[in-house]
């Protein structure tokens, strides 16, 4: 073993040495992998894939370690053709960041599913199987092209590369309500995609070019802004939100990530819904970053906020476990679009604090769906009313959960506390403090919720419980891996916070993140935001008490009735499928104003 | 105006028409027609563009063709809206024969089932 | 030119009204039957726009296959029609949605009328460069050469839609028959039509495949009819479909691509970039890449109108049940 | 000689057009389906013929003829055979069931039940 | 002659295109296929006249391709007609229970 390491480290470094090459890797090797998939034994798939994962792994950590030692952006031209012909490549702090960040994350979930998605003896190969992990890797493979493409129409490419392998892992069980949601997801998404490519056409209709570093020259050169980049930036805009599920676009999220197999809702909710939220920052900070007026800032925003609140006071009332997760998320996609507002003025700790969020919200809520699925495995429901004794069946998943969990409210050392530390710094020295306010209460928010969860799985039960099938310790390990992962993002040394900012545009205030987070860890910092949190927790614990008194109340947490149920009916007007496409225009045409108005 | 001119102003009004059937629309089927409208009327919107751009290639005199890049990927973007419908026709296909219906109006979400990693 | 207008006037017209039909009407199955025209006339739209590569692709892809696709689940669908129409979203949301449709396809409008003139375009470039690839059809150049990162990704995004579509069939399916295309056997003419027709059509298909490197036509265009092909013996029943386990059909469904990947990783050594072709062999590789791909796409947009696989003895039951 | 070949085109493509008139006068005008499919499958192939015969001397080589004829002959094709398919799918069932009893005649898409929601 | 051309690819559309008046009054499917069929052989030979009087190339290709996929909407037809004779009869007890749930929550 030890004569391997030299060895691999060798390998390692000229895997460095390649250049802009390596980024050929992450975009070959998954695309490889599916296709080889359709032809390996399908009794050894998920070794298969476990491997292609390992060497995905090792080629995403060679291209961050290149990004680094560089201290610049790689690029690629594809075919020696450069842009505008050709396509071009590039891999800056940021992408590198979410290249490592999918590699882990997918390792993790290859892990925990080798059990769920192994072959039974005697059979050659299982349909579950086989659609798993072909799905699998053409979900990595469409998450890496995002993240490296700089083709407006290979990103529409591997957009729906991500959404044809997405789609079909929500209704992998064949019942008929995933089926009904994953249908919805694809036609939601479609819708989503077709904008996009709409966008992309008058972009090139009026620049000739579909690259977004020639397109972002293009665009500041001009005097005068050609009327179609208004209408083809909120179509983009509009189209890749439908993808991320931003409230109020959140129709198809909720029963999709709620009805799919575990470990495909981990990838769900942690990467899939990521990728277009990358493309948006790429359209906003990258190709024209001199449009995010005031006021469209303002919009996004005030959707991220809305997302916030209302994913979390709706997470409150769910009474299943995988849809309070699955609420969860979209309040946490809200998060990454407080930094509009933020970044408008040109800094650039706002989008550092977004990449944080979407590397800690995806170990942590991918760690939780698949603690839930082990949960939910063992139980045979994932009733959270049932969850009494799971903590004494199951400790180190339920205490996987809560670490997870103390990553999504933000409290220290998690990557959370880092982006909130972050946004909250931002909102005040940009005088925005409502933002401030939102993110407090948003964090709150989420306390009360997965404070109520595991309260009720440390409960005794009445009876013994019994696990129906007991997980595999090592996918219990897997799970607390990727929490403690998100856990304990905030103790990385502040230079890997100084990795996203390489190769960005706007490098003016570049180590002003690393700045800020050096006095995070100050003891009244910590102190204030960590008291709020505990009167939350000692609320929760008293609500509780009073509600085992008087057992009747088959609901969630319910301050009153009456508000609890408007926002019920809130959440189902919302989830409307008309409803969704109308607020889906409103927005185009708000968008649009605001570019054209506020100018 | 020019033909072109006008295939342009058809591409818009597809679609404008075809965002109008895919959100208002209560079946399904009629709901992917739609997307075809609209994917139709982007990719007639890419021809446009496309004939367009082959003024220079008038103007060199080396023929009438016209920008070969949008075309390009018109074709690619055809191929993928097949797919797409393709996946779309057949998960309601599989929706109707399990619980006898063709739209996605009035969904609850997922009731509470023996969900968890159900092994083969 | 005033006669070309009114040709065109009159295709647009059309266009929009079929649309309108496609949008309107109360039966799926119509607006279906409606689609199949629409495609039509955008054929001619593609030819007038002087695009025939596209015309083609949408002839084959865009009107043929996928109205064969929409024709048949309409049928399958018509029983659970009739609920639908009650589900309809009340008036004042149709007409907010309508206005809203109507605002934005007028600032699309707006915008196309607006275009830049003179329009910027990668044609010249595109023309200079041809000749470094050994190819005629400047769009087959873009397809293979400058942007084959994008028809490589999009022939590979086919597989995962396939196997969506099987992972749609049940855990007692799986390893059997595609049960979309179950063998129709009524009368005398459709086996006809299926020994008939596929001759022309695969030397049609073969022939678009061939031409596509120097005139127009290419892999998917030549695929779509080759698939077409399969499909009718298919459905007369002269051929069963594959099973989802067939062991060759799995080989043949990713040769193509995996032969794209496998020589432009041979360009990084040949020709100093992956997906590169070395200049003297640039012609040769992209035909042996182009015959590949037809093999794969083919199969695959064969198989994605095949379905979801049904056990054995469905299928049986099904095929008996007609002939 | 160019003028002689220019009349015989625009002789050959008017006669053509007349026929598609026809069919389409004959598919709106006929009482039911089998007559429509009869005015249908005779006047679009002969109108097809004759455009195609009318713009051969408009082709420039020998290709452009091989291919024109080509088109025609497909169109023959499945036009004959369409109309046959068609003409199987909606024939009355009472015909069938004079001759094979055993013919389902549920399969018939042109019933009064399956078009009663148009 | 060009003008003419177009003129009567013009009128070749314009006359198949008052056949589809089939297509929205039906009133059986089998009668909007037939006129899908005819707006088929009709667009051919506009598609012909149109390219030979523009100049354009290969039209006869795209012709050929064309009059190859007529016959298929005819054969969806067919074959769907005679599925959707089965479909009703093998999902009964599912359709009543579809009808219950689609009542309005």
């Amino acid at each position: 073993m030890m004569a391997l390491q030299p060895l691999f480290a060798a390998w390692f470094a000229d895997l460095m040495d390649l250049g802009g090459l390596l980024l050929v890797i992450p975009l070959m090797l998954p695309v490889v992998g599916l296709l080889l998939a359709l032809i390996v034994r399908g009794r050894s798939l998920g070794r298969f894939a476990l491997a292609l994962l390992l060497l995905g792994l090792t080629s995403a950590a060679a291209i961050t370690a290149a990004v680094a030692t560089g201290d610049q952006a790689l690029h690629y031209q594809l075919g020696g053709w450069a842009p505008p012909l050709g396509v071009a490549l590039k891999a800056d702090g940021l992408s590198a960041v979410m290249l490592l960040t999918t590699a882990v994350v997918l390792l993790g979930v290859g892990i925990y599913a080798q059990r769920g998605f192994q072959v039974p003896a005697g059979l050659p190969e299982t349909r579950r199987s086989l659609a798993f992990w072909t799905l699998l890797c053409g979900i990595w493979g469409g998450i890496n092209t995002v993240f490296l493409g700089q083709d407006l129409f290979t990103l529409f490419v591997a957009l729906e590369l991500l959404t044809f392998s997405a789609v079909p892992l929500v209704a992998l069980d064949g019942r008929p309500e995933t089926l009904a949601a994953a249908l919805r997801y694809l036609l939601f998404a479609l819708l989503g995609s077709v904008l996009y490519l709409l966008g992309a056409v008058l972009f090139y209709g009026t620049y000739g070019t579909l690259d977004i570093a020639l397109l972002a020259d293009l665009i500041a050169g001009a005097d005068a802004l050609p009327p179609a980049v208004p209408v083809a930036a909120a179509l983009m805009t509009v189209g890749l939100l439908a993808k991320t599920a931003l409230f109020p676009l959140h129709l198809w999220l909720p029963p999709a990530h709620a009805g799919a197999p575990p470990a495909a809702s981990a990838v769900l909710s942690a990467l899939v819904v990521k990728a277009s939220f990358f493309l948006i920052l790429r359209i906003w900070f990258d190709l024209m970053p001199a449009l995010l007026t005031l006021t469209a800032a303002q919009v996004l925003g005030a959707l991220g906020a809305a997302a916030i609140l209302f994913g979390n006071l709706v997470a409150l009332r769910q009474t299943r476990l995988k849809l309070l997760i699955a609420y969860s998320t979209l309040a946490q996609i809200g998060y990454l679009f407080l930094i509009f507002p933020l970044a408008a003025g040109g800094s650039s700790v706002a989008i550092t604090a977004g990449a944080l969020q979407v590397v800690s919200h995806a170990c942590a809520k991918a760690a939780m769906f698949m603690a839930a699925g082990l949960i939910a495995a063992a139980l045979g429901h994932d009733q959270i009313r049932g969850l009494g004794g799971i903590g004494r069946a199951l400790p180190l998943t339920v205490l996987a959960f809560g670490l997870a969990g103390l990553s999504l409210i933000g409290l220290p050392p998690s990557g959370g506390y880092l982006v909130k530390t972050l946004l909250s710094a931002e909102a005040i020295g940009t005088g925005q403090w409502w933002w401030y306010l939102v993110v407090q209460v948003g964090g709150l928010l989420t306390a009360a919720y997965l404070f109520f969860v595991l309260s009720q799985a440390l409960s005794a039960s009445p009876q013994p419980t019994i696990p129906r099938e007991h997980p595999r310790l090592v996918q219990q390990l897997v799970v607390l891996a990727l929490a403690l992962c998100a856990l304990l993002l905030g103790l990385l040394p502040l230079s890997a916070v100084d990795l996203l900012e390489i190769g960005r545009p706007a490098a003016a205030d570049s180590g002003a993140a690393s700045a800020l987070l050096a006095d995070a860890w100050s003891l009244d910092k910590l102190w204030s935001g960590l008291w709020p949190v505990l009167i939350v927790a000692a609320l929760v614990i008293a609500v509780r008490y009073r509600q085992q008194r008087k057992p009747v109340e088959p609901e969630g947490i319910k301050p009153t009735a009456a508000p609890g149920r408007a926002l019920d009916q809130l959440d189902s007007l919302l989830r409307q499928w008309p409803v969704g496409g109308l607020l889906l225009l409103v927005l185009v045409a708000a968008l649009v104003q605001t570019m054209l108005v506020g100018r | 105006m020019s033909g072109t001119t006008l295939f342009g102003l058809c591409a818009a009004a597809l679609v404008g028409l075809g965002l109008y059937g895919l959100i208002c629309q209560p079946g399904a089927l009629r709901k992917i027609l739609a997307f075809n409208l609209i994917g139709s009327g982007v990719f007639l919107l890419f021809g446009v563009i496309a004939q367009r751009g082959g003024g220079v290639l008038a103007l060199a005199g080396t023929g009438a063709d016209g920008d070969p890049v949008p075309q390009a990927l018109v074709i690619t973007g055809l191929v993928v809206a097949f797919a797409a419908t393709a996946i779309a026709v057949t998960l309601l296909v599989r929706l109707a024969e399990t619980s006898a219906r063709g739209t996605l109006e009035g969904d609850e979400p997922a009731p509470p089932a023996p969900a968890g990693e159900r092994r083969p | 030119m005033t006669s070309a207008l009114v040709v065109d006037a009159a295709l647009v017209l059309l266009v929009l009204g079929l649309a309108l039909w496609i949008t309107a009407a109360r039966a799926a199955y119509g607006a279906a039957v409606g689609f199949v025209a629409y495609g039509l006339l955008l054929t001619l739209i593609w030819v007038r726009l002087a695009a025939v590569d596209v015309a083609m692709t949408e002839a084959a892809l865009g009107s043929g296959l996928t109205g064969l696709l929409l024709l048949g689940a309409a049928a399958r669908l018509a029983p659970y029609e009739a609920a639908e129409h009650q589900r309809r979203p009340g008036l004042g949301l149709r007409v907010l949605v309508g206005v809203l449709c109507a605002a934005i396809a007028a600032g699309l409008a707006a915008v196309v009328l607006l275009l830049p003139d003179p329009a910027p375009s990668q044609a010249l470039a595109v023309a200079a460069h041809l000749p470094a690839t050994g190819l005629g059809n400047p769009v087959t150049g873009v397809l293979m050469a400058y942007r084959a990162v994008d028809t490589l990704l999009e022939s590979v995004v086919l597989v995962p839609a396939l196997i969506g579509v099987w992972s749609l069939s049940t855990e007692m399916g799986w390893g059997g028959r595609p049960g979309f295309l179950t063998p129709w056997r009524s009368g005398s003419a459709l086996p006809l039509l299926a020994r008939v027709l596929p001759p022309f059509g695969i030397l049609v298909g073969i022939h678009l495949v061939w031409a596509g490197a120097d005139d127009p036509g290419g892999k998917f265009q030549g695929a779509a009819v080759l698939a077409a092909m399969w499909i009718l013996v298919m459905v007369a029943g002269l051929r069963e479909p594959p099973r989802v386990s067939d062991r060759l059909m799995r080989f043949l469904l990713v040769v193509g691509p995996l032969c794209f990947i496998g020589i432009g990783a041979a360009g990084i050594r040949l020709a100093g970039a992956f997906l590169a072709y070395p200049e003297a062999y640039a012609k040769p590789l992209i035909i042996a890449i182009e015959v590949g791909l037809t093999i794969s796409v083919t199969a695959v947009l064969g198989l994605l109108l095949a379905g979801p696989p049904v056990p054995e003895p469905q299928y049986q039951r099904q095929s008996r049940r007609r002939s | 000689m160019s003028l002689a070949l220019d009349l015989f085109t625009i002789v050959a493509v008017t006669l053509g057009a007349i026929f598609f008139l026809a069919g389409t006068v004959g598919l709106l005008r006929f009482p039911d389906t089998l007559t429509r499919l009869h005015a249908l499958t005779k006047a679009d192939n002969l109108g097809l013929g004759l455009v195609v015969l009318g713009l051969l001397p408009q082709a420039t080589a020998p290709f452009g003829w091989i291919g024109l004829i080509a088109v025609w002959l497909l169109a023959l094709l499945s036009g004959a055979t369409v109309g046959q398919l068609l003409a199987e799918a909606v024939r009355p069932p009472e015909w069938d069931q004079a001759r094979t009893p055993d013919a389902s005649p549920v399969g018939h898409p042109n019933a009064p039940e399956a078009s009663s929601h148009d | 002659m060009t003008a003419f051309l177009l003129g009567a690819a013009a009128f070749i559309l314009g006359t198949v295109a008052l056949g589809l008046v089939r297509i929205l009054r039906g009133p059986g499917n089998a009668d909007r296929m037939l006129a899908a069929q005819l707006l088929g052989t009709g667009g051919v030979a506009a598609l012909l006249l149109l390219g030979v009087a523009t100049g354009v190339g290969s039209v006869s290709e795209v012709g050929l391709l064309l009059a190859l996929l007529a016959a298929f909407g005819s054969v969806a037809f067919v074959t769907g007609a005679g599925r959707a004779s089965e479909a009703p009869a093998a999902d009964s007890a599912a359709g009543t229970q579809g009808a219950a749930r689609s009542e309005p929550e």
